[in-house]
């Protein structure tokens, strides 16, 4: 009934928001203060919102902003103010072995790059021609995506559904036992 | 501008990625180790929700609500095993959690 | 321009759906300028109302009966020393009444205040409010840390438990709400609030009647808990200022300090607009299922005029019945030019009610209907609005464990019985 | 109408069970009483509505009654499709769906029918134990998953309403869960269960995965159409695997063990779950799963071969034991493996035939000893009771039809179903099953002996117990001697319903149940062979014969015990404890099984030196952990210790005249690359992973 | 009983460790606090929000009262007693007035005493509309604030007429009163006694019955009798734990022993009970009120007493019952026209001893609640 909602300026908003996440996520890990870091990854994960939004996919969106920005980190700065930081923030920050995380971190960039371009040249199906990342064509209706999604969930994931159920009674219940001040 | 392709969704995410290995193979407080593991999975998120949106189907997106869930139960369990180790060692340093190595 | 402009005016949907992006913005900008207005216009509300509650009368030197009293109040924010602490930390604390305000106003992108005059229409809308509005706790975490205080400290901790404790049960209850909009023949519900209102108008009935009384129990439970979901009394344990002398904000003062202000009213209208669309039928004028024949509509249309003619009427009469005595000279004068200019609001929405009777897509016709939505929403909202004043008035505050019980061991359990019920029967209704 | 809603027939004890669980504590006894022996009552009257219905439905044809209400897992969607063995795709589905036909109607019926009596017997029997809306609420509980069990119409449905017994007789088991006797009992029933639940599910998973369904009619169609000849390795293996499944739930060797452990239970729950109903869960999943079977022989030798080593086997136990309930604990053991018998044989009417009669007098056994205990102040221990006949005579009267019964004297049921097996035990044609009638035979002789030893020792002799308790004999209340008295009568009528033609009846039990046994084609040339009713003169001759026979030892067995325990005083004298005290020291403790299997498997007995089973296990892990891999740690250092020891031999007395500091490089440079693996820096961790996925990744993209 | 000599006092080094597990918190609460009544320091020990322990602070508005005594003639000294605990000034007064009269052998005349025990009695009426606005305050409830106010006004009004202040009233005089009543004082005291019950009603239609305020005081701050006590705590603090004392009854002083009058008693000694105990107070002095407007009689308002005031050396002892407690005056005379020693016995000097036990194991929004029911005034505590 409604018209679906046609994208505005999208190039733009996808250097923003995406722009927003890097930066976001360069300052989680070069931040002193946890605090900080937290902040910033709140940015990171609005930003990321945002993108799912650019994506047609609300619904995922939604959650992320509810299950992530509102409750994952609400939860984090309750523990950063739990643990008490001023020492921590005086300390060295990275570890010994920082180089060579950074190294590997770096091939793993390397990696996905080295990927990305052959995929776009060269890993073209060799049957229909097809490159590995076409440009999405289908376009998927927004104004049901959350119906679809709850469609999927409760059909063809119904296992999975069940199984992160149990997974997240299991969490809350370590989390319970092992917070505790005396078990 | 040109338009934006899913190569674009996933080269951001690809830089969430090594960023997050990075917080996580480096830094020293837990916590941000943690929130290190948050942008590893957001960027595997975000790769989901793109290749969803390439293939024009939902199945990437509920996989990215599985994600989520996962997040949620690593954050928590995750959190509270620092608390606890904080009560016992008054520390949240990465490299003097080594009980083990003795 | 002039064609993006007048072609929104014609449209059925609202301008973010349309595309429409110069209509968005304006919504945007009325948006801001209304909520910040109507923040100011409760601030002076509440300072009345509640010092008449309490056998007194509140502002009255600052213009007539205090009219000026709340931009007297923000002239005197803004004008303020800003202290920072010596030992907050001076990036957090700055950007901690920003989050708390960024929350509270982006929430009003979906607020549907008809079914095209909204800034946007969401299909997640619903998640999407409830979602932003839980941001607004990092705001108040974070400013209670950054105070590196103990009393802020306290209040943060306390406020955002209970924030995230009564959330819980919130979105149970809006779940159950929900869940009665996929009763039509379809099977398929919304998350959008103007799907959210559309069902309530195709099913004829607001959901706060639906399944008596399940709707009902659903609406009390997210009346009570958005109340301490916006840390009000009797739940305003965050702020309480006997025990935590000011709780989050206690190291705030000036202008930041007015900016959570802004965003604890902003917040307030918010929720209460939720409750508004999900159960009391959003726009909807009242028994829309009887009185729906042109008569009624007509009448019904009328109401907005009346309303501002009433409340003319009223400042006339506060002017005519102010002391004779030659100080009163200038606050009579002041209160007379305001009942005339709420007299000519009156009469041109009466004008516009006249005008755009018949209901034919004429630009006054659209007019008119405009103006109803926004008015019985409004209306609706404000319902809320003098609903929490009246239970700051009466009710003492609640203990900390009292409140964290109440939410997990009454509020839950109940909606999340409600949330199984409505689904049984709606099932077997089906 | 009411076959519409057979779904119904489960929700309502349902309906009680979550009535106690909500509201349970709050309630009255009578409201309590009320609310769950009503849910059962009008469950048993649907269920007969129902059953009639069904007769009209199927017209005598036998043609079973489907209702699927929804489906309940899986949605048909080709994601949850997987490749069945021969490549082609099947549906991963499971509804939630209703089956009645001839087996499900017998089971449905005595399942409500004496678990309906078995409430209403608890009423009084429970009127003054704690915990009074518990157990009804686990009763109902039970109903309802033995209900789904009975009508399910798929294996997974089915393993829902297995499983649901299973935790509700665990609960029971445990119902008194201040004994630690009763805790342990409880664990062991579930412990042992599990083992067969696992047998069970893969066996179910084999044939989804062989025949592309869990679905009853499309398994039984497929296994009947042909397609798989007789012998099928697969098909064989499953058939063992839901075997296993059924020798947990059933009580078979080597499962059987938490059986009479299964005791400590309250009495109405042994004649519910431990005698009549759950129990006898194998035996209907066998016969349920009948198409299979008769496809894989070996399987159905394994079944009878097991079976009448069971029945022997713990009959032998029940002659020398003397707690009342463990007599019949190992007694409904014993009858259980006549049962599977039965069906290894391929008897599998007959099978059904004897669980028909066996839920009625065995039930009856149990209420009556229940009986028995609620008037000697709890006693269990036939050793201090004695002369009770006069004094409770409802009791008695009632449990002395069931002993006929079960002793198989005629015309009472137990005759016939016993009869018909022992029956279709000799003439089946695979070679050697006349040794299984042999042992049958036996069974049954030991089965007249130790039954007229629990009546004789109950309810003749002199009184041998104390003052006090014998002053509190007296006969229970009417809500518990009218089940007994109900049950008696179907104990003693029940049998009719199969008379075999060799007595001049129809044998209409059979009949009734022939379409769900019938034989698909590749079976039915097999069946051809041998006529289904060998009319002949000869046969029936010999059928009377071994009907004498059997009746003979029943007689002979209750004689022998008469001779021994009629006049029993105190401090009587065991005969098998007289005439071979070895075998009565074997036979008393249970041929040392449980010891056997604490050896063996569960480890907490040690054999010589040596823990086996699951404590050894540990045990050993610890010993390794100890020995080799501490001391591989310890000899390291020690060798560390040496080396250094060496080096400052070699620096003191080498070195400092060389002038090298060699030993001391060598030293260190063996140490880090140990260092390296084990560093104890998480992240350290974390970066080898991260080079192992670099490494993988690379090898896959660039290959 | 817990002895509350065996509470160990709060340690203030130990406390605020470093780590999580002792969780503890220091919490300094006033002296600029909303809560506080004035400028009461309380620290509080918190483990999270509940309380381990608490230590007062107090002399922040210390003005050497018992010093000032020493220096003044008895005439002189007399308005400064109103300074202590200055919502309840005319019973600090009357006991002060009765401590020297007891101290120089002299009876204030009946008319005297009438007049004394109508004032004294609106005084109790007004002290306790202060308690009720400010402890509910305290527990959130904004709203009786201003109803206790309004009517208090009322009594004040009343006050102001007779002696001309409101809060520093210095009423009466040593051997009586030092005004007659002013014409129609009778008719005010006898408005008011038709004015108020209406409005108790109002006030506890606010509050009792509010389940809010049920879980807010039931259970809260409890204090066993034994304990009242041990700790010397007396008024309607003691009385809520059930104890029937009040001096007014025990050694009547005045003339109390004509009027008839209950002593209301609580029985579990919480907050809630501490509530009903004063409301049932403000009704039983108006029926006190009653009966001495009504038996008023004629005669003079001062007894003869010595223009200068020249007590035989001696000591005396003499406490009356004030709004908040037993309000004792302890006088050493050196037969000089100046004290030798003077010590007050301040009710909520003694009653503040209490908190420590009343709020141990409870959370931070008791010990406001707890403060408030103990209805301290800091000027009667610091002195």
């Amino acid at each position: 009934m409604t018209p679906e909602m046609t994208p505005v300026a999208t190039p733009f908003f996808f250097y923003l928001l995406s722009g927003l996440a890097i930066i976001g996520g360069v300052l989680v890990i070069t931040r002193r203060n946890a605090v900080h870091s937290a902040l910033a990854l709140i940015v990171t994960l609005l930003a990321v919102s945002g993108l799912y939004l650019m994506l047609y996919a609300p619904f995922v969106a939604g959650v992320q902003i509810i299950v992530y920005a509102g409750g994952i980190m609400v939860l984090f700065l309750f523990v950063i103010m739990l643990v008490n930081i001023e020492r921590t923030v005086k300390e060295r920050q990275f570890n010994r072995i920082w180089p060579a995380g950074v190294l590997a971190a770096a091939a793993l960039l390397g990696l996905f790059v080295s990927v990305y371009v052959k995929g776009k040249t060269l890993l073209s199906d060799p049957v229909t021609g097809k490159p590995l990342w076409p440009d999405p064509t289908i376009s998927l209706p927004d104004s049901s995506n959350t119906q679809q999604i709850g469609v999927m969930l409760y059909g063809n994931y119904m296992f999975a559904f069940e199984i992160a159920s149990l997974l997240l009674l299991v969490a809350i219940l370590g989390a319970v036992i092992m917070a505790k001040k005396r078990i | 501008m040109a338009e934006i392709t899913t190569l674009h969704y996933l080269v951001v995410a690809a830089a969430l990625f090594v960023l997050g290995v990075i917080g996580v193979l480096t830094r020293r407080n837990v916590v941000i180790v943690l929130m290190s593991i948050e942008l590893i999975l957001n960027a595997v998120n975000l790769n989901l929700v793109a290749f969803s949106r390439m293939w024009g189907n939902l199945h990437g997106q509920v996989f990215s609500v599985f994600i989520v869930v996962d997040a949620a139960a690593e954050a928590a369990v995750g959190l509270g095993i620092l608390i606890a180790f904080f009560r016992n060692k008054e520390t949240i340093n990465v490299d003097e959690i080594d009980l083990l190595k003795w | 321009m002039l064609t993006s402009f007048m072609s929104y005016l014609g449209s059925q949907f609202s301008p973010g759906v349309a595309g429409n992006q110069l209509w968005a913005l304006i919504y945007i900008l009325i948006i801001f300028a209304g909520v910040s207005v109507a923040v100011i216009a409760m601030n002076w509300l509440e300072r009345k109302a509640l010092a008449h509650f309490q056998v007194r009368l509140g502002p009255m030197r600052v213009g007539p009966h205090g009219l000026l009293q709340p931009i007297a109040d923000a002239l005197k924010l803004l004008l303020k020393e800003d202290i920072i602490p010596a030992e907050a930390d001076q990036v957090v604390f700055w950007v901690a009444p920003l989050i708390g305000l960024l929350a509270a106003f982006t929430v009003y992108t979906v607020v549907p205040f008809g079914p095209s005059q909204a800034v946007s229409d969401m299909n997640i809308g619903i998640l999407f409010m409830l979602g932003v509005s839980s941001l607004g706790v990092l705001g108040i975490v974070t400013a209670g840390w950054a105070s590196n205080s103990h009393y802020p400290l306290i209040g943060a901790l306390r406020s955002s438990a209970q924030m995230v404790s009564y959330e819980v049960a919130m979105g149970l209850a809006v779940v159950s709400a929900i869940l009665m909009t996929s009763l039509n023949e379809s099977g398929t519900g919304t998350l959008s609030m103007i799907g959210i209102v559309q069902a309530q108008q195709q099913q004829g009935i607001w959901f706060i009647f639906k399944f008596f009384p399940l709707g009902l129990i659903a609406f009390v439970i997210f009346a009570i808990a958005m109340v301490a979901e916006t840390n009000r009394a009797p739940f305003d344990l965050a702020e309480a200022e006997s025990e935590l002398t000011a709780g989050f904000h206690t190291e705030y003062s000036g202008l930041r300090w007015s900016l959570f202000m802004l965003a604890e009213y902003a917040a307030m209208i918010a929720v209460s607009s939720i409750a508004v669309t999900l159960w009391l039928g959003g726009w909807m004028h009242p028994f829309p299922n009887l009185l729906s024949a042109p008569a009624w509509e007509f009448i019904f249309s009328l109401f907005p005029a009346l309303t501002f003619g009433g409340l003319a009427a009223i400042a006339f009469l506060g002017a005519a019945r102010m002391p004779g005595h030659s100080f009163f000279k200038i606050q009579r004068a002041g209160l007379a030019v305001f009942a005339a200019l709420l007299g000519v609001l009156a009469l041109l929405l009466l004008v516009v009610a006249i005008a755009g009777r018949h209901a034919d897509t004429s630009i006054a016709a659209r007019f008119r209907e405009g103006i109803d939505y926004v008015y019985w929403f409004v209306l609706k909202v404000a319902v809320f609005m003098y609903l929490f004043i009246w239970y700051r008035a009466t009710w003492p505050r609640y203990r900390f464990d009292q409140l964290m019980k109440v939410g997990w061991k009454v509020m839950l359990p109940i909606s999340l019985g409600v949330l199984i019920v409505t689904a049984i029967v709606g099932v077997l209704v089906k | 109408m009411f076959l519409d809603h057979i779904w119904l027939i489960p929700l309502f004890p349902a309906f009680g069970a979550a009535m106690m669980f909500f509201f349970g504590r709050r309630m009255q006894k009578a409201a309590v009483s009320t609310v769950c022996v009503g849910v059962v009552v009008v469950a048993f009257v649907f269920a007969c509505v129902t059953v009639v219905e069904y007769t009209h439905f199927a017209h005598g044809t036998g043609q079973p009654f489907e209702k699927i209400v929804y489906t309940w897992l899986g949605s048909g969607d080709a994601h949850l499709s997987f490749l069945k063995r021969d490549g082609t795709p099947a549906q991963f589905n499971a509804d939630f769906g209703f089956l009645l036909d001839p087996l499900s109607v017998i089971w449905l019926l005595f399942v409500t029918g004496v678990g309906m009596l078995i409430h209403i017997y608890s009423i009084g029997y429970m009127a003054h134990e704690g915990g009074y809306y518990r157990f009804f609420g686990y009763l109902n509980l039970f109903m309802f998953s033995m209900l789904t069990l009975v009508l399910a119409n798929n294996y997974v449905l089915l393993f829902v309403g297995w499983e649901g017994v299973g935790l509700c007789s665990y609960l029971l088991i445990g119902f008194y869960f201040h004994r630690k006797s009763a805790n342990d009992a409880a664990n062991k029933a579930f412990i042992v269960n599990r083992i067969g639940d696992a047998g069970f599910i893969l066996g179910a998973f084999t044939l989804a995965w062989y025949l592309g369904s869990f679905r009853f009619l499309d398994i039984n169609a497929a296994a009947r159409s042909g397609h798989y000849l007789i012998g099928d390795t697969v098909l064989t293996a499953a058939a063992l695997l839901l075997f296993v499944g059924a020798c947990g739930k059933s009580a078979q060797i080597p499962l059987y063990v938490w059986l009479p452990d299964a005791m400590e239970g309250p009495t109405p729950v042994s004649a519910l779950i431990h005698a009549a109903t759950m129990v006898t869960a194998g035996v209907y999943m066998v016969a349920r799963s009948n198409a299979i079977f008769v496809l894989a022989p070996t399987a159905m030798k394994t079944v009878a071969i097991i079976g009448a080593l069971t029945a022997i086997f713990a009959a032998s136990i029940g002659l020398v034991q003397n707690d009342i309930k463990r007599v019949l604990a190992y007694s409904t053991v014993s009858q259980l493996g006549y049962m599977f018998l039965a069906l290894g044989v391929g008897a599998f009417a007959a099978g059904v035939f004897h669980v028909f009669t066996h839920a009625f007098f065995k039930a009856l056994l149990f209420l009556g000893s229940g009986s028995v205990i609620h008037a000697v102040s709890g006693e269990q221990d036939m050793r201090n009771m004695g002369d009770l006949r006069g004094r409770i005579p409802t009791t008695f009267k009632t449990m002395f039809i069931a002993t006929l019964a079960i002793a198989g004297i005629p015309p009472l049921a137990g005759f016939f179903s016993k009869d018909e097996i022992l029956w279709q035990a000799w003439r089946s044609a695979d070679g050697g099953f006349p040794y299984l009638w042999l042992i049958g035979f036996g069974t049954a002789l030991m089965t007249a002996f130790y039954m007229a030893r629990l009546i004789f020792l109950t309810f003749y002799g002199q009184p041998r117990m104390s003052q006090e308790v014998e002053h509190h004999i007296h006969e229970s209340p009417k809500s518990m001697t009218g089940p007994l008295v109900v049950l008696a009568v179907c104990s003693a009528l029940a049998g009719f319903l199969g008379v075999p033609h060799s007595l001049g009846g129809s044998n209409g039990f059979e009949k009734f149940l022939a379409p769900v046994f019938e034989r698909g084609t590749e079976a039915a040339i097999a069946a051809t062979e041998e006529p289904h009713h060998p009319a002949g003169e000869e046969h029936r001759k010999l059928e009377w014969l071994l009907m004498v026979l059997s009746v003979g030892a029943a007689v002979v067995g209750g004689g022998w015990a008469y001779r021994h325990y009629a006049l029993a005083g105190k401090d009587y004298p065991e005969p098998i404890a007289v005439k071979a005290p070895p075998l009565y020291t074997v036979l008393y403790n249970k041929w040392f099984v449980d010891e056997a299997y604490d050896y063996a498997f569960t480890g907490r007995r040690k054999l010589g030196d040596i823990r086996l089973g699951a404590m050894g296990a540990g045990e050993a892990s610890s010993w390794f952990d100890a020995k080799i891999i501490d001391g591989t740690v310890n000899g390291a250092g020690w060798s560390t210790r040496a080396v250094a020891t060496l080096s400052t031999w070699w620096d003191k007395w080498i070195i400092d005249g060389v002038g090298v500091n060699g030993p001391a490089i060598l030293a260190r440079m063996i140490s880090y690359p140990t260092r390296l693996l084990e560093w104890g820096l998480v992240q350290w961790y974390a970066l080898v992973m991260v080079a192992g996925l670099l490494g993988f990744a690379v090898y896959y993209v660039w290959k | 009983m817990t002895d509350p000599r065996s509470l160990s006092p709060l340690d203030l080094e130990t406390c605020e460790k470093p780590y999580l597990d002792s969780n503890e918190l220091i919490i300094n609460m006033g002296p600029q606090h909303p809560a506080t009544h004035g400028v009461l320091r309380v620290i509080l020990k918190l483990d999270g929000e509940k309380v381990l322990g608490t230590e007062c602070v107090i002399g922040y508005l210390h003005r050497g009262v018992e010093k000032i005594a020493e220096n003044r003639t008895y005439t002189m000294f007399n308005p400064y007693v109103d300074r202590m605990d200055y919502v309840a000034a005319v019973s600090n007064g009357l006991g002060y007035c009765q401590a020297v009269e007891k101290l120089l052998n002299v009876e204030a005349p009946p008319r005297a005493n009438y007049i004394r025990v109508i004032l004294t009695e609106l005084n109790r009426i007004a002290s306790h509309q202060l308690w009720l606005g400010t402890h509910a305050l305290d527990i959130g409830a904004m709203t009786p604030l201003f109803y206790t106010f309004r009517d208090r006004e009322e009594i004040l009004k009343i006050f102001e007429k007779y002696c001309g202040a409101r809060l520093t009233t210095h009423a009466f005089r040593i051997g009586g009163c030092q005004y007659e009543t002013y014409a129609g004082f009778e008719k005010d005291v006898k408005n008011f006694l038709a004015f108020f019950p209406p409005k108790i009603v109002e006030y506890e239609a606010l509050l009792t019955g509010n389940r809010i305020w049920l879980e807010r005081t039931k259970k809260v701050g409890v204090i066993s009798a034994a304990d009242a006590i041990a700790l010397g705590v007396t008024g309607p603090v003691l009385r809520a734990s059930g104890v029937k004392w009040d001096i007014r009854k025990a050694q009547p002083y005045a003339n109390y022993a004509d009027f008839d009058f209950e002593i209301p008693t609580g029985e579990n000694g919480d907050t809630f009970d501490r509530y009903m105990v004063r409301m049932v107070e403000m009704r039983q002095s108006l029926r006190i009120i009653e009966q001495a407007v009504n038996g008023i009689p004629e005669g003079p308002i001062m007894a003869k007493v010595p223009k200068v005031i020249k007590p035989a050396v001696g000591e005396i002892y003499h406490s009356i019952e004030a709004p908040k407690g037993e309000l004792g005056y302890f006088i050493v005379s050196d037969g000089s026209t100046q004290p030798y020693r003077l010590r007050v016995r301040p009710p909520s000097f003694v009653n503040l001893q209490a908190l420590d036990i009343m709020v141990r194991g409870m959370l931070v929004a008791d010990v406001v609640a707890v403060i408030g029911t103990l209805d301290i005034v800091l000027g009667e505590v610091d002195r």
